[in-house]
């Protein structure tokens, strides 16, 4: 059945993620890439490419290692703990998910470029400030076999860097999802200063032409179909924030123990001991609400909505935790740029708008639990 | 101590099939109701007044069985079951719905620890009148002016040669007043280190000096009582363990308590009826601040049932919860006063009314953070013993 | 000015009244009416009636020394701190800030019937479990020169005892505020067992006439009347909880100092330190709301919402954050019957439903607040 | 020291209508908007360039008639204002919308240390100079791995007969790159308990020796520095107070020092916004999450503005506001950091865009509950000064 424990595959999983993770992003990496006003990093990608991780959810007939959402949160995580730049959760996950639930030979052939890293992907959803994929406004009209596109699309993750975009837009049928080439003419990013370092970009579509190839299933099911995407990407998003979460309790634990004030290691501060501990048992909780999304998205991805939303609605909210904690208790020197702590901050406050912030979350369950 | 009647349940994959049959055929029809309150609860005793014929006549098949201890050894009145049996015991009993046969402390508490540290001779005596729901038994740790500091022991045992001569005082002795035995801390060193100069003693309750009283709390009536030792005479073969170390037995039961005390925590009320609270209450819907409240509490809820799922399936992958079990009861008797806080909200004036019954609950919560090792002990424990952060 | 410290006079007010509540109205007090089933005290409102507490608020035309609603509050609060039981909120302060507002001999001979302590009151609004007064479906049919009503009210805190009723109820000209004798026929009271143990009824209004003389003020103008006297009692009511917070703070800091666990006292450890100074900030903060919302109803009652709903919402909240600390500070006695804290826990409760809960007055809030 | 042209200010009720008239004939139009950000402030110094015409006008008329500090004794710089007057004062510069002619450490909190702790020779010195905004000053508490523990100060200032011989690293030192003077907390005596061998010392900042580093935090670019001592050379004559007894000094201006910040947590990003960030923000209506935290937001930050009313009211009817000053604090910087925290949810990714300029300010207010005094010590201040528990 769908035990809550990690198998020794996972587990070595975990341990060979750590081992590549630390040697090439740790937290100095990212810190080098924003000094350099940089927001990809190509041969860290494809490291992850060689170790099979941008196929860990791509079909082996495509040529991926097709290890289910659990595995991919395995990575997940460990890379919110050294909080690695990558377009991982884009990619290898929201779209991959999307791809591989279509009976369709393009679709394979695109799985298959994601597992052999030719290409990378963004997710546009987003119209306003907040996410709310219900409301879609960006214009899909129909012109002879294919579709032009207007409007415009904001916090595309990724949206700077990627090579192809799906977009999700409003047509007289419905909801349509596209797949296309980011460089499509008609097509401009904005690329923005994104507190975390990352890239984040705003895409103005400005009657950009698409394919009747280019649609993704059937006009009128696309946001049926990215929804799988979506909450796939909440999960795994979930799973980073943990990662984030326990990296920075961790780092927070090991300076309580060596920092002293009036001649004690801070540590020995109860009032400090049951804030930590507080905190270890939020991180724990969230801990179960992540692996109970992995599992369920894994056994009925139908039937997953209510524990990907309480896994993103627990996991952002302790990673902010853990990142206001950390702050606080390291005092000063938590604050200079020169320490990671305000990293870990920023890449919080980055996941807890991404994919639905905590109210939209709550929401969500508030509803499928009948309030 | 098995009866001639006691049927062998094999560990093959036959066991479901076989429990279930044995399940249709002794559970009487009126025990099917899948009822666990208060009022349906068998606790047995030499006083118990059983509430149908079929409440005696389950307890005696169950007890017959070894099923009122599935997992004891049949020696002592169990039916000697795997882990994993009872596990499928457990699912088809709930298929049935039929209701738990015998409750006690004796079951829960003091059984574990005398399969764990008792003598031969004592698990042969105490135990199958356990199993057999004759003899009720209560706890004594708690002291007036203890608290949290259990090993701040005061009542003593004093060795007279052939027995121990009990005087003191212990509270929060629930069902004090209705147990036919206690088992108890002791001191019988008052010279040595707290820690190492206690006793975990048996006492018989119908002894000449010993005498109880009702707490009434908060919320009402309640099951505590406080329990006087006035020169009572025990034998000293009621010591479990070694004299002096007590202590050790206390501590593993400790951590058995404070587990089921945070799994009880989360079914008190359980998850499912928050929406129904909130879909009741006149504000659930206009009021964003009970709304944003009932949201968090019930997000957090789940996440808490997630986590008892994973330390479950941790348990029977082997891996034993420890000192995590702090955890799961700080975690879980929090978010339940939380919920009874909501609960109260939601009920506006009508949850006022102390005929409401939603009062009562709500201020019974209160003591969850409390019992069992309060919530900063706990938190305590987590930073010592998983952070190892000094103290 | 509004200047938000207390007057020589107020506090010399203080003083005379925690003499009068240590020696009269001790929580001890309140265990024997409990025990005997008792929800009033006649000997203690006596005493409040001769110490001139009852016409508080009454102008001195009809016998009152109208000392203003900051003198009111400081009585409130030491009330809150014995958890006193008497007819002051809904008598000496609903009542009368309603009655001294209408130019009518009827309403000063109301109001010197208060002040002499001839007459109490209670305050008949709810009509569901929660406050708001908007929501009225009492009926008042024109009868004749009158009127009869025909419906419940619910939660009428002290009306079990009270001699005369002040009951909303709508009519086709709109809210009608009525001043009618409890023992009217008709009106059955239903007495319920609150727990703090006082008196709230429920009100069955059985065809209830009324004369015309029994409206105050004009008709449809009920609301709008009777909004002075709620704000009035909310302030009071918050003055009181805050009385409440203080007395359950100090018994617990007491506790602190005294218990000893571990070979010290539980006052020496740092997390329930943090946590006291906390309650103690709240405390502060919730004592300048109260103080601010006193100033304002005797300088500008018409203005005074905003502040009112402050206090009470900060009032509601600071006192069951006191009580529940109280008891989680104590430990298992802090859960028994024998001890004090229950009674506090308690009537926090209450007053956090009594005259609107906290989301009711923090809507008001955000409301003169622009959100 | 007193200009010739340095104007009478009588304490009577023309006193009002005299300094409106004042400030009507002195006051340049250009410094009438009432500007008060970081780009408004003159900080004054050697090397400050003036952002027009205007701002020197205004210093230097302000700064000849006593009003860059009011309140100080005319001898020393100032205008010899009453309490009173000076309230008058502050409410007719409100009312015209003038700017503050001057703002600097030098007048926050030197001066206030000078005025009670300094030789009649040092204030004759060094008071003026700040009055007239010729020399800016910086402090230099901190030091690296000392944080809350500001006693613990290691920088020393080695007696060399004629002379300090000053050798240590300060931090936190806020724009001590743009600084003349500093006045820093050094170690004068190494054997005494920590407390008792600290000397409050100044030190002018173009001493061979001196240097400094800018601070990087992470909300940006910082006014905070690091300082360097290097074999510095500094008179005898510059210990202000008893040398050994610097820790007498620094108490009496962090309790200064925390009043002024409380009351400036408060006005960053004031009370007045929120309504408008939350009917700005997409989801303010429909969020009841969001919602329900801006209204207890908004209902604390009342509380909070109503409390430092009172303690201003208790403060001019002569209660000083002491200890409770550390509630000021504790409770203003963290309702500020929560005001912060519903400021970028609100924002939603908008918020996200460091250029956007909310993020910055958001990640800035971390430092609130750190900087002079954290949230922790000033809990513990309450707990021990104003409750008396032990510790």
């Amino acid at each position: 059945m769908l035990k809550l424990i990690q198998t020794e595959e996972e587990i070595m999983l975990q341990e060979a993620a750590r081992g590549l993770l630390d040697r090439s992003a740790p937290v100095s990496r990212l810190r080098e890439l924003r000094d350099a006003n940089q927001t990809r990093d190509d041969a860290l990608w494809q490291e992850m490419v060689d170790a099979g991780w941008a196929g860990i959810l791509v079909p082996e007939s495509a040529g991926g290692a097709d290890m289910g959402h659990t595995a991919a949160h395995v990575l997940a995580r460990e890379m919110g703990r050294t909080l690695a730049v990558s377009p991982f959760l884009s990619t290898a996950v929201m779209a991959a998910t999307v791809l591989r639930r279509l009976d369709d030979p393009r679709c394979q052939a695109a799985l298959a470029q994601i597992a052999s890293g030719a290409r990378t992907y963004a997710i546009a959803v987003d119209e306003g400030s907040k996410f709310n994929p219900e409301r879609i406004e960006l214009m899909a009209e129909k012109r002879g076999n294919g579709y032009v596109l207007k409007g415009e699309k904001r916090f595309v993750v990724d949206g700077g860097n990627a090579d192809h975009v799906l977009v999700l837009a409003q047509s007289k049928d419905g909801p349509c999802l596209f797949d296309l080439p980011a460089d499509r003419a008609g097509l401009r990013r904005n690329v923005s200063a994104m507190i975390d370092s990352r890239d984040a970009a705003r895409l103005e579509f400005d009657d950009v032409a698409v394919s009747g190839d280019e649609l993704l299933g059937a006009a009128g099911d696309g946001r049926a179909l990215l929804r799988y995407g979506l909450e796939a990407g909440q999960a795994a998003l979930a799973a980073e924030s943990t990662g984030l979460a326990q990296a920075a309790f961790a780092i927070t634990t090991e300076y309580l123990k060596e920092r002293k004030q009036f001649g004690v290691t801070i540590a020995s501060f109860q009032a400090l001991q049951h804030r930590a501990a507080h905190l270890w048992c939020e991180i724990e909780m969230t801990t179960s609400a992540v692996l109970q999304a992995g599992r369920i998205l894994d056994a009925d991805p139908d039937a997953a909505t209510l524990a990907v939303s309480v896994a993103k609605a627990r996991a952002i909210d302790t990673a902010q935790l853990a990142a206001r904690e950390g702050v606080q208790m390291h005092g000063g020197i938590g604050m200079t740029d020169a320490y990671d702590m305000g990293f870990y901050m920023k890449r919080a406050r980055v996941a807890a708008e991404w994919l639905g912030d905590y109210g939209y979350h709550a929401a969500q369950v508030a509803q499928l639990r009948g309030f | 101590m098995t009866t001639s009647t006691q049927p062998e349940f094999a560990d093959t994959p036959e066991f479901r099939k076989q429990i279930r049959a044995w399940l249709e055929e002794n559970c009487p029809e009126d025990m099917r109701d899948g009822a666990s309150g208060e009022g349906a609860i068998c606790w047995g005793g030499k006083t118990w007044e059983f509430s149908s014929p079929a409440q005696k006549l389950w307890l005696d098949r169950c007890g017959a069985a070894g099923l009122t201890v599935p997992t004891w050894p049949r020696a002592y009145g169990g039916a000697g079951l795997s882990r994993a049996q009872d596990k499928i015991l457990k699912e088809e009993i709930a298929e049935l719905g039929a209701r738990s046969p015998l409750d006690s402390f004796g079951i829960w508490m003091l059984g574990p620890a005398l399969l764990k540290f008792g003598s031969e001779e004592q698990k042969q005596t105490y135990l199958p009148p356990i199993a057999r729901g004759e003899i009720r038994w209560c706890q004594g740790y708690s002291e007036p002016g203890a608290g949290s500091d259990l090993a701040g022991v005061q009542s003593r045992a004093e060795d007279r040669g052939d027995h121990w001569l009990v005087n003191g005082q212990k509270i929060w002795t629930s069902y004090a007043d209705k147990a036919d035995w206690i088992f108890a801390l002791l001191r019988t060193d008052r010279d040595a280190p707290k820690h190492k100069g206690i006793s975990f003693i048996l006492m018989d309750m119908s002894s000449k000096g010993v005498s109880t009283r009702p707490i009434r709390l908060i919320s009402g009536a309640s099951p505590f009582c406080e329990t006087f030792f006035d020169d009572v005479e025990v034998p000293k073969s009621q010591v479990v363990g070694d004299v002096n170390r007590g202590w050790d037995v206390a501590k593993y039961l400790l951590t058995h308590e404070r587990e089921m005390i945070s799994a009880g925590g989360q079914t008190m009320g359980a998850g499912r009826a928050l929406g129904a609270v909130l879909a009741d209450a006149e504000t659930g819907q206009s009021d964003p601040v009970l709304r944003a409240d009932a949201m968090r509490t019930e997000v957090d809820a789940l996440a808490m049932e997630m986590t008892l799922e994973r330390y479950k399936d941790q348990a029977e992958g082997g891996q034993g919860v420890g000192d995590a079990s702090a955890m799961l009861k700080y975690a879980g008797t929090e978010l339940n006063k939380r919920r009874l806080e909501l609960v109260m909200a939601a009920g506006g004036s009508d949850a006022l009314d102390w005929d409401d019954g939603r009062a009562p609950s709500w201020l019974r919560t209160k003591a969850n953070s409390i019992e069992g090792g309060t919530s900063e002990v706990m938190l305590s424990i987590i930073s010592r013993r998983i952070l190892g952060l000094p103290g």
